[in-house]
């Protein structure tokens, strides 16, 4: 790359769009803060998008094979010689792709809440905040250094605290933007203890080294590394499962996933960026950053990623058919999405075609990006609408707004795999893959594609079907021309995007896969997905009683699925009974009771004590002078019958 | 460069405003001091640059030698190392911001900016200090100002708190006086004297017996100063009572001196026995931190959430000179930079949000961003900070302990450090808890709505010592190349203590 | 050899000479206002103080009963300071008392008793000097003539130091039944260890402890220091100790020389035994007065711990120390003796909200009391390190840090009264107080003295080079 | 005399001293007190007699001592009755009992 | 057994034997007749030691100057006859152990130690030469004693005359009623 400084800018534009709209914005740019975040981003994207045409069809190339290549690097935190956090900029295939994927999204959403949140007091403030997510997200994937990943992980992070909690003065909002800051924090010690010992190991934090010290087979980094173990699990698992924690914290993989249906009390167009396209990819995104560690010398690691991946899918799954939020619909089903790409990437190998999961898993994010965006800020648009996130509020909207509805039905067709939408591609390569690794994982993939298909046709319907079209109260339009040209230019790609020749471009070791899926095995799945959609389209087309029915028949399974499994109530158990009740409280009681109780003892002794002998000063002379001849006995006694 | 400025400059502000007429000047002088302070301070930073990239490699710069009380050795010896110097731009910092929010202090005024400056002289010194005598006497003189702080101007129980505090520090000073006493006599210089000198003692080997007696002594009574468990319990009722600056000076200045002197002193001059306590040292800092932590969660003030979160903090800090590896040495100074700017800006938040409600109860305060949206985001600076959000120097700091302490492969070494890292997670849980229900979520007083966001001098408060957690932050080379030939020197003495 | 009389007994001589002035103004007809004689008599006294610094004459008389050397013309010049501040703070009581002119005949004769005694080189002159130094300031004790307490402390005080100085006696006695000798340098090389000798020392240790005030001889300390006139008790608390202290230094490092290992260890118990009795009692006070005699009493075992150093660094640690306890304590009973004698208020709760109405007071007081707890940067820090360093010299650190521990409830109940004044509410403070000019002066040179000594480092130095152990 | 040896009179000097430590410790008259604390410097002053003659008869060390003593013990007397005289007007009691006003 | 040492015995034993009923009796006036005889057995002691100065100085000062002040005292602060209350029962029990101790410790130490003359000299005691040497500030002369002593006398009747000189306002008037 002959100019890096226009990478760097990608980052940093956003970068001084929050620190001139948080700092100024409430005074100066009061309006025009959505302007002028949306101009910086356009260029982060202009930006993002040369660099991806400059690497891919310029000078990403070597020999064939897709490089990594560091543009910038410099030390910003020596911890000790050779061991530093260096700020750097690493371009491979995943990155590039991903510095479109999130400048576009981010774009999108930027411009889609000119409108959404227009009129709001803190409209600067928001933008602010959205520059400053895209910033970190675009440094999280530039990111050429294990604990600078970690360090825009933080930021990322926060964040999102802040977005999600961007309505602050509704406590659900506050709670929802504190739980999901607090889990992926628990997460993220996992991570922050996986990069301890990894770096420990390999002595190394930079990604480059690392992974090539961790994949040497007999390097001495790697000798040590396996040999040492932990409870009878090498430190190379625990490292890499540590880290894959952190991941799957922020990837709201089961059980880790609570934060993400609350998360959803954010502005809508932020869970467009952050929980569909963004955030909660940064953790298939680190798996793959350090695919080749999992893949070559710790295939242990990748099977937890793999089962993982597959029971959050399915889990997820089940669960979004139950609830009636939309916005938790498509939460449940970004949670399940998200499954997916994990699992790919844990049936996947490193080599050559052996590595399809790795790219299928790419792939998918890279589709599931533009639908599921898409879906999210059709949903914004509905809720724009009518005011609430319940399907009861909902239904008939179809001809209210159709372009919503055009687009959030291409969304859906994409998500459920059916063809030529850009899902289809993406699902197909997991399923191939999970077909030719793990036969249980394909059975798994496969319901779970059926059932996506059924609950996203679930949504479609409630919302634009179920109900005659004129039960509408207010008649706001469809929103602003800013919030509809996001939703085209999305339902495009969720059209277009499979077509991109990812297969070519994104692989695990840099070589193009040129292996083709049989027709024969997509009519599995298809069909599967197109009997989910006509189950949904039978049950909820129409208002009827069915629906209702089949839950009361499915009883116990039913409540427990609308119920998320009880997960939530697990979590609050172990925080409020046995973090606050039995150590927190504990502790400070302890320390009122026990600790500073033993301080103030000391001093009341001693005060005793005083109190004690106060009779020896009787204030009688004759007492004082039987005192005095003590004294000169106790002297006596002691140094000349006892003195030695 | 003449390090005898550092004290001199604080000395005549105290006396210019014992001169001044009313809180106008008297508030003008102690700003002009803190900034001349703080100009001086840059400067000597500078100056050490210089002269390090000169090439000058001695340990301790800007060196002076005054003989003092002669028949027993004792000697006025100051002189910087990085270490020092980062610690002395923490203090200069800290006391500009500590001024300007005390900028509308109607009551006793003159005797309160008196011994702010005071305390600040004691910083001062303490810092310049190469002899464990002169270094002690600075330790002392800041005891006074404190007690009489918190005594006078504080709020709540304050008589209470600030004897306790005074009492508990003064068991701690004991302590070292009984360490000073220790290393003094196991002295042996050249001619056969005993000697205070720091760098002549540290050239020197104390008999590890000996060491291993006096380092619990030293060890301890400077770690009481820095909230060592369990002998924090001045910390929450101290930082409580005391009025804002007075806090921000306590967390911020204060608190670093025992850190500072379990490094200097301690460590420094008994490598062995650090060696040898290594564990207890260890054991104690993880209990703070966890302990500390689950504590802070418990807490419904805003000033004990932050004084608990002190001693959870300062854990950081002395499990770093724990596990005696330079990076988490290294951490551990970075730690106590950190933590004094971050904890003093949050104290200052916390202060200025007291102002307005009269209350600091976190069940009463709500929606406060809305209403004060300057104090809210300084409140929510300070705790992202405080739970080491990278970007703010928390997270440096706190990183390179974790870095440093890892390198120590002892199993229980590692199970400390992860639980020290663990409580990131409650420090998480504790800050949004308190920043959740009183900067954001419903305004709870209707009354509220009437109040101000911050005045000028609070804003500048505020801005310095953001300034400084963003420096730190964003630039941790900077700091880490200041200390780093510091705590060198330290690891080399305790290297050397192994092979011995 | 005239000469020689006149220059090595200059100090006493001076001392005999106001006296007799006085005496002269007594007897006279001319009736002299009190304040009159109050400035001529400080002018006088100030005079004397600076007359002890010129024509010093280190020397020995009459056979070596009597020697005086430059350490010797120190202290005593650090007497005849805390005499002249004690008569500054001592102004407004004496103001209007009619015995003005005996107050100041008595307590210039045990100032010289007191000299006598650091000078003797005899124990006959020791006796005499001691005695000299008691009986007037027991008659002292009563002279708030009026006062119930006053009287009952002269009881106490003149009984007690009869007891304690027979049983003294009988220790010299036997001394001389033994030695067949009373100068100390003959003692010196006559006294080993056996039962008889260490039966001696331990009484005459007894008669010492009682003057010292150390535990459990101490007990007199307290009540007389709370019956007695504030000036009285600066005095007894100040400049007898001093004195007895100097004294005992001489008598422990030359005539006891020998019997070192059993009075290490006596003092060692002794010293644990003051501070800890001394701080327990002061906590509870609630008599200014009474809370500065139970200070005093702890002070006093930290000198003992300096002294066991048995060093010329213990030595000079000691005196410096004293010096610093001289215008530390002087300047809170120039405080305490003012309110006393403007309001008779005397206990530690009428001082809350003191500062409100008398800051400078307040600070005189608070600073004076940090120093004797020995806080920086007050010099009261240097003095109590350097003894207890001089204490550490030996390696027992049972008693450093028994020593050190026990500083923490000192500090508490020094604390207790700053918090008082600075702290406490109070709806009937204590109302302004116009300080006169003389109690002025006297804090303000106690005031340079607490700030000033500990900085000063040539002082220590002076001390030392003049220390001959 | 020479018959009797020097213990003897150490002996009647010590019983003697202690006889005047028991009234000074029981008697509850303070002018009692008195005279056991004279009883006291007499034995005292016995010592000293008695060693200056038997054991160092060249000089008068011990003669001289004791008449200082006498001397001291009278100018104490003197003030210690004084004192008991002030107290008797302030307390109308010379028991003392009675003068333990201040105590603790 | 000679003469003297008869003598001796019996001096000894009036001396203790009054002493003891000096600090016993419980009539204060009869205490300081027993004590008077007590001094004065302390003179005959010092007779028959061959020390006829000492034993006039000490009938004249303590006969003639301190048991003459005692007893006047006694009359100013008592009415006569009374009799003085009984000492306390523990402070006697304490005191009786302290006496028993200290006297047993201190025989049984003298009864152990042998005191050893230091020269055969015979004992002579001149008034002339104690005067001189008295006022003699060479030759081990006790010049510097005396003065001293003369100071504190001083000192003392100062003392006396300011503590009990009658104050003229209403105490005179109570002190009065007391006397008759």
């Amino acid at each position: 790359m002959s100019h890096p400084i226009y990478i760097v800018l990608i980052p940093l534009i956003p970068l001084v769009c929050f620190l001139v709209l948080g700092i100024f914005g409430r005074k100066y740019f009061t309006n025009s803060a959505g302007i002028f975040g949306t101009l910086g981003l356009l260029t982060s994207t202009l930006f993002s998008l040369s660099t991806a045409y400059e690497y891919f069809f310029v000078s990403g190339k070597l020999n064939g094979v897709f490089q990594k290549i560091e543009v910038l690097k410099f030390t910003w935190l020596e911890f000790s010689p050779g061991v530093s956090i260096d700020l750097g900029i690493l371009i491979d295939p995943i990155t590039v792709m991903m510095l479109v994927v999130v400048s576009f999204v981010s774009l999108m959403v930027h411009l889609f809440s000119l409108g959404y949140m227009k009129g709001e007091t803190r409209f600067a403030t928001y933008y602010a905040f959205l520059g400053l997510f895209t910033f970190s997200m675009l440094g999280l994937v530039l990111s050429s250094n294990i604990f600078q990943i970690y360090l825009f992980w933080e930021l990322v992070g926060v964040s999102s605290f802040l977005l999600i909690g961007f309505y602050f003065e509704k406590p659900s909002a506050v709670a929802a933007s504190k739980k999901a800051f607090i889990v992926t924090r628990f997460a993220d010690l996992g991570f922050l203890i996986g990069i301890l010992v990894l770096s420990f190991y390999s002595h190394t934090l930079d990604f480059g080294v690392l992974i090539e010290r961790l994949t040497t087979a007999g390097s001495p980094y790697l000798n040590t590394i396996n040999a040492a173990s932990f409870l009878g699990v090498s430190a190379l698992t625990w490292g890499l499962l540590l880290v894959f924690m952190g991941g799957a914290g922020k990837s709201a993989m089961f059980p880790l996933h609570i934060w993400l249906p609350d998360a959803m009390e954010g502005p809508t167009p932020v869970s467009a960026l952050i929980h569909a396209a963004t955030m909660v990819v940064a953790g298939v995104f680190l798996v793959a950053r350090l695919f080749p560690v999992f893949a070559l010398s710790d295939p242990a690691a990748l099977q937890v990623v793999m089962y993982t991946g597959a029971f959050s899918a399915f889990f997820a799954a089940v669960i979004a058919c139950t609830q009636t939020d939309i916005k938790r619909v498509l939460a449940y089903s970004t949670m399940s999405q998200i499954g997916y790409m994990m699992f790919a990437l844990g049936v996947s190998k490193y080599n050559g075609e052996e590595g399809l999961g790795y790219m299928g898993s790419m792939f998918h994010l890279f589709t599931h990006a533009f639908f599921k965006s898409l879906l999210f800020l059709g949903a914004g648009a509905v809720i724009h609408m009518v005011h609430s996130n319940e399907m009861k509020d909902m239904g008939g909207l179809r001809k209210l707004m159709p372009i919503t509805h055009i687009s959030f039905l291409i969304a859906c067709l994409a998500i459920a795999g059916i063809p030529p939408f850009s899902g289809f591609f993406s699902k197909e390569e997991i399923l191939m893959a999970s077909f030719e690794s793990n036969k249980l994982i394909y059975a798994v993939a496969l319901l779970t594609s059926g059932l996506t298909a059924f609950y996203m046709f679930r949504l479609y319907y409630s919302i634009f079907w179920s109900k005659p079209t004129d039960s509408h109260h207010g008649h706001h339009g469809e929103g602003t021309l800013t919030m509809k040209i996001p939703l085209v230019l999305l339902a495009v790609l969720a059209i277009v995007a499979g077509f991109v020749p990812i297969s070519s471009w994104i692989t695990a070791d840099g070589n193009a896969i040129h292996s083709s899926i049989p027709i024969t095995f997509s009519i599995l799945p298809v069909s599967l997905a197109v009997i989910g959609i006509l189950l949904a389209t039978r049950l909820f087309k129409t208002e009827n009683e069915l629906p209702q029915r089949i839950a009361i028949q499915m009883g116990g399974l039913y409540k427990a699925a609308s119920r998320k499994f009880y997960i939530d109530e697990v979590y609050l158990f172990i925080t409020k009974k046995v973090l606050f009740n039995l150590i927190g409280k504990p502790a400070a009681w302890f320390d009122k009771n026990i600790v500073d109780g033993f301080m103030n003892l000391l001093a009341k002794l001693t005060a005793g004590l005083s109190e004690l002998i106060k009779g020896y000063q009787s204030g009688k002379v004759q007492d004082y002078a039987l005192y005095f001849f003590g004294g000169i006995t106790g002297l006596i006694i002691a140094f000349i019958y006892l003195w030695k | 460069m003449n390090l005898t400025l550092f004290l001199l400059f604080p000395l005549f502000t105290a006396l210019a405003i014992l001169f001044a007429q009313n809180l106008k000047q008297i508030r003008s002088i102690a700003l002009a001091g803190s900034l001349l302070q703080l100009g001086l301070a840059v400067k000597l930073l500078l100056a050490y640059n210089a002269e390090r990239s000169a090439g000058n490699k001695s340990q301790m710069l800007f060196e002076y030698i005054q003989d003092w009380f002669a028949p027993i050795h004792l000697q006025y010896h100051i002189g910087v190392d990085g270490i020092s110097i980062a610690m002395i731009l923490l203090t200069s910092f800290i006391v500009v911001a500590g001024i300007l929010v005390s900028w509308t202090m109607e009551t006793l005024s003159k005797e309160f900016f008196f011994l702010l400056i005071l305390l600040s002289l004691g910083a001062y010194g303490f810092f310049i200090s190469l002899d464990i005598f002169t270094m002690f006497f600075f330790l002392e003189v800041a005891v006074i100002p404190k007690f009489l702080l918190i005594g006078i101007w504080g709020s709540g129980k304050k008589e209470y708190s600030a004897m306790k505090l005074a009492l508990m520090l003064m068991g701690g000073s004991a302590l070292i006086m009984v360490g000073i006493f220790g290393i003094y006599f196991s002295s042996h210089t050249a001619t056969g004297a005993h000697t205070f000198d720091l760098l002549l003692l540290s050239k020197m080997n104390i008999p590890i017996e000996i060491q291993k007696m006096f380092f619990p002594f030293a060890f301890i009574g400077f770690g009481i100063f820095t909230a060592i468990f369990p002998f924090h319990t001045w910390v929450p009722d101290g930082h409580a009572s005391a009025p804002t600056a007075a806090s921000m000076f306590l967390a911020g200045i204060s608190m670093k001196l025992g850190g500072y002197g379990c490094l200097r002193v301690a460590t420094f001059l008994m490598p062995d026995a650090a060696h040898a306590y290594s564990w207890l040292i260890i054991l104690l800092a993880t209990i703070a931190i966890i302990y500390g932590a689950f504590a802070t969660m418990m807490q419904t003030d805003l000033k004990y959430i932050n004084a608990y979160s002190s001693v959870s903090h300062c854990g950081f800090v002395l499990l770093g000179i724990g596990m005696l590896t330079q990076t988490s040495i290294t951490g551990a100074v970075m730690q106590m930079v950190s933590h004094g700017l971050m904890t003093a800006l949050f104290f200052a938040a916390i202060g200025m949000i007291y102002s307005r409600t009269h209350t600091r109860m976190v069940a009463q305060l709500g929606g406060l961003l809305k209403i004060m949206p300057f104090i809210s985001t300084v409140f929510v600076i300070a705790g992202l900070s405080s739970l080491g959000l990278p970007g703010f120097s928390g997270f440096v700091s706190e990183m390179t302990v974790f870095m440093g302490s890892w390198q120590n492969t002892d199993n229980m070494y590692r199970l400390a450090t992860i639980l020290a890292c663990a409580s990131i997670v409650v420090t998480a849980v504790y800050i949004l808890r308190a920043a959740g229900k009183t900067i954001m979520g419903p305004i709870t007083n209707s009354h509220y709505e009437q109040l101000t966001d911050a005045s000028w001098n609070e804003k500048f408060a505020a801005i310095v010592l953001i300034s400084g957690i963003l420096i730190v932050g964003m630039a941790p080379f900077l700091l880490i190349n200041l200390i780093q030939p510091g705590t060198e020197i330290i690891i080399n003495k305790l290297g050397v203590a192994i092979n011995h | 050899m005239l000469n020689e009389y006149l220059q090595v007994l200059k100090s006493e001589w001076l001392l005999i000479a106001i006296i007799f002035i006085l005496l002269f103004i007594k007897v006279g007809s001319k009736e002299w206002k009190n304040e009159t004689l109050l400035y001529s008599i400080n002018f006088l006294l100030l005079l004397n103080l600076i007359a002890g610094y010129f024509y010093n004459l280190p020397g020995s008389l009459f056979n070596g009963m009597y020697f005086s050397n430059d350490l010797i013309f120190l202290q005593k010049n650090i007497l005849n300071l805390g005499m002249y501040l004690v008569s500054l703070i001592a102004y407004p009581w004496l103001k209007e008392h009619k015995h003005l002119l005996e107050f100041y005949i008595l307590i210039l004769s045990t100032l010289l008793g007191m000299f006598f005694m650091i000078s003797s080189g005899n124990m006959l002159i020791f006796y005499l000097g001691l005695e000299l130094s008691t009986i007037p300031l027991a008659a002292l004790a009563n002279f708030d003539l009026e006062k119930r307490k006053s009287s009952e402390a002269a009881f106490k005080m003149i009984i007690s130091s009869a007891f304690s100085s027979a049983l003294m006696l009988l220790g010299i006695s036997f001394l001389y039944g033994v030695t067949g000798t009373l100068f100390f340098s003959e003692l010196a090389t006559l006294i080993h260890g056996g039962p008889m000798e260490i039966f001696v020392f331990i009484l005459i240790l007894g008669g010492f402890s009682f003057k010292m005030s150390v535990v459990p001889f101490h007990l007199w300390t307290a009540d007389v220091y709370e019956g007695a006139p504030v000036a009285v008790t600066a005095y007894l608390s100040v400049i007898s100790k001093s004195a007895i202290l100097f004294i005992f230094m001489t008598v422990m490092f030359t005539v006891f020389r020998n019997l070192e290992p059993q009075w290490y260890f006596m003092i060692f118990l002794l010293s644990v035994l003051t501070i800890l009795i001394g701080n327990l009692f002061a906590i509870r006070q609630n008599n200014m007065k009474r809370f500065l005699a139970f200070s005093s009493i702890a002070q006093v075992g930290f000198v003992l711990l300096g002294l066991s150093g048995v060093s010329k660094i213990g030595m000079t640690s000691v005196i410096y120390f004293l010096l610093i306890y001289l215008f530390s304590n002087l300047a809170a009973f120039g405080v305490v003796a003012l309110v006393s004698a403007t309001t008779g208020k005397e206990n530690i709760d009428d001082f809350k909200g003191f500062y409100k109405t008398n800051p400078f007071l307040s600070w005189v007081l608070a600073i004076a009391l940090f120093s004797l707890a020995g806080v920086p940067p007050t010099a009261g820090f240097f003095g109590k390190f350097f003894l207890i360093m001089s204490g550490a010299e030996r390696g027992n650190y049972v008693w450093i840090i028994f020593a050190a521990l026990n500083m923490i409830i000192s500090f508490y109940y020094y604390l207790r009264v700053v918090k008082a004044i600075f702290m406490d509410q109070n709806e009937t403070p204590i109302k302004t107080i116009m300080v006169p000019a003389l109690p002025k002066l006297a804090m303000a040179i106690c005031l340079l003295g607490i700030i000033c000594t500990g900085f000063l480092s040539w002082i220590y130095d002076a001390i030392f080079n003049l220390c001959n152990f | 005399m020479s018959e009797i040896p020097l213990t003897h009179i150490l002996f009647l000097s010590t019983g003697l001293f202690f006889i005047g430590v028991y009234g000074l410790f029981t008697r509850r008259n303070m002018i009692t007190m008195l005279m056991s604390v004279e009883l006291m410097l007499n034995s005292v002053n016995i010592n000293f007699v008695a060693f200056n003659k038997y054991l160092y008869p060249e000089k008068l060390d011990g003669i001289f001592f004791t008449i200082f003593v006498i001397t001291i013990a009278a100018a104490e007397a003197a003030v210690a009755i004084a004192i008991i005289i002030n107290l008797y007007r302030s307390h109308h009691s010379i028991d003392v009992e009675d003068a333990s006003e201040m105590k603790y | 057994m000679s003469a003297a040492s008869i003598i001796f015995y019996i001096v000894a034993a009036f001396i203790l034997g009054t002493g003891i009923l000096a600090v016993t009796t419980r009539k204060i006036f009869r205490a300081s007749i027993w004590l008077l005889f007590s001094l004065i057995g302390i003179a005959a002691l010092y007779f028959w030691m061959q020390l006829e100065f000492l034993a006039a100085v000490q009938i004249i000062v303590y006969v003639g100057g301190i048991v003459v002040l005692i007893i006047f005292s006694i009359f100013l602060t008592i009415k006569s006859g009374d009799e003085m209350p009984k000492p306390i029962l523990t402070r006697s029990i304490f005191a009786a152990l302290a006496v028993l101790f200290g006297s047993g410790f201190l025989l049984r130490l003298i009864s152990l130690y042998t005191f050893k003359p230091t020269s055969t000299t015979v004992f002579n005691l001149n008034v002339n030469q104690i005067g001189i040497q008295m006022l003699d500030t060479k030759n081990y002369g006790y010049l510097l004693p005396f003065e001293l002593i003369s100071m504190l006398l001083l000192a003392a009747m100062i003392g006396c005359i300011v503590i009990a000189m009658k104050s003229k306002d209403k105490d005179a008037t109570t002190f009065q009623n007391t006397i008759q």
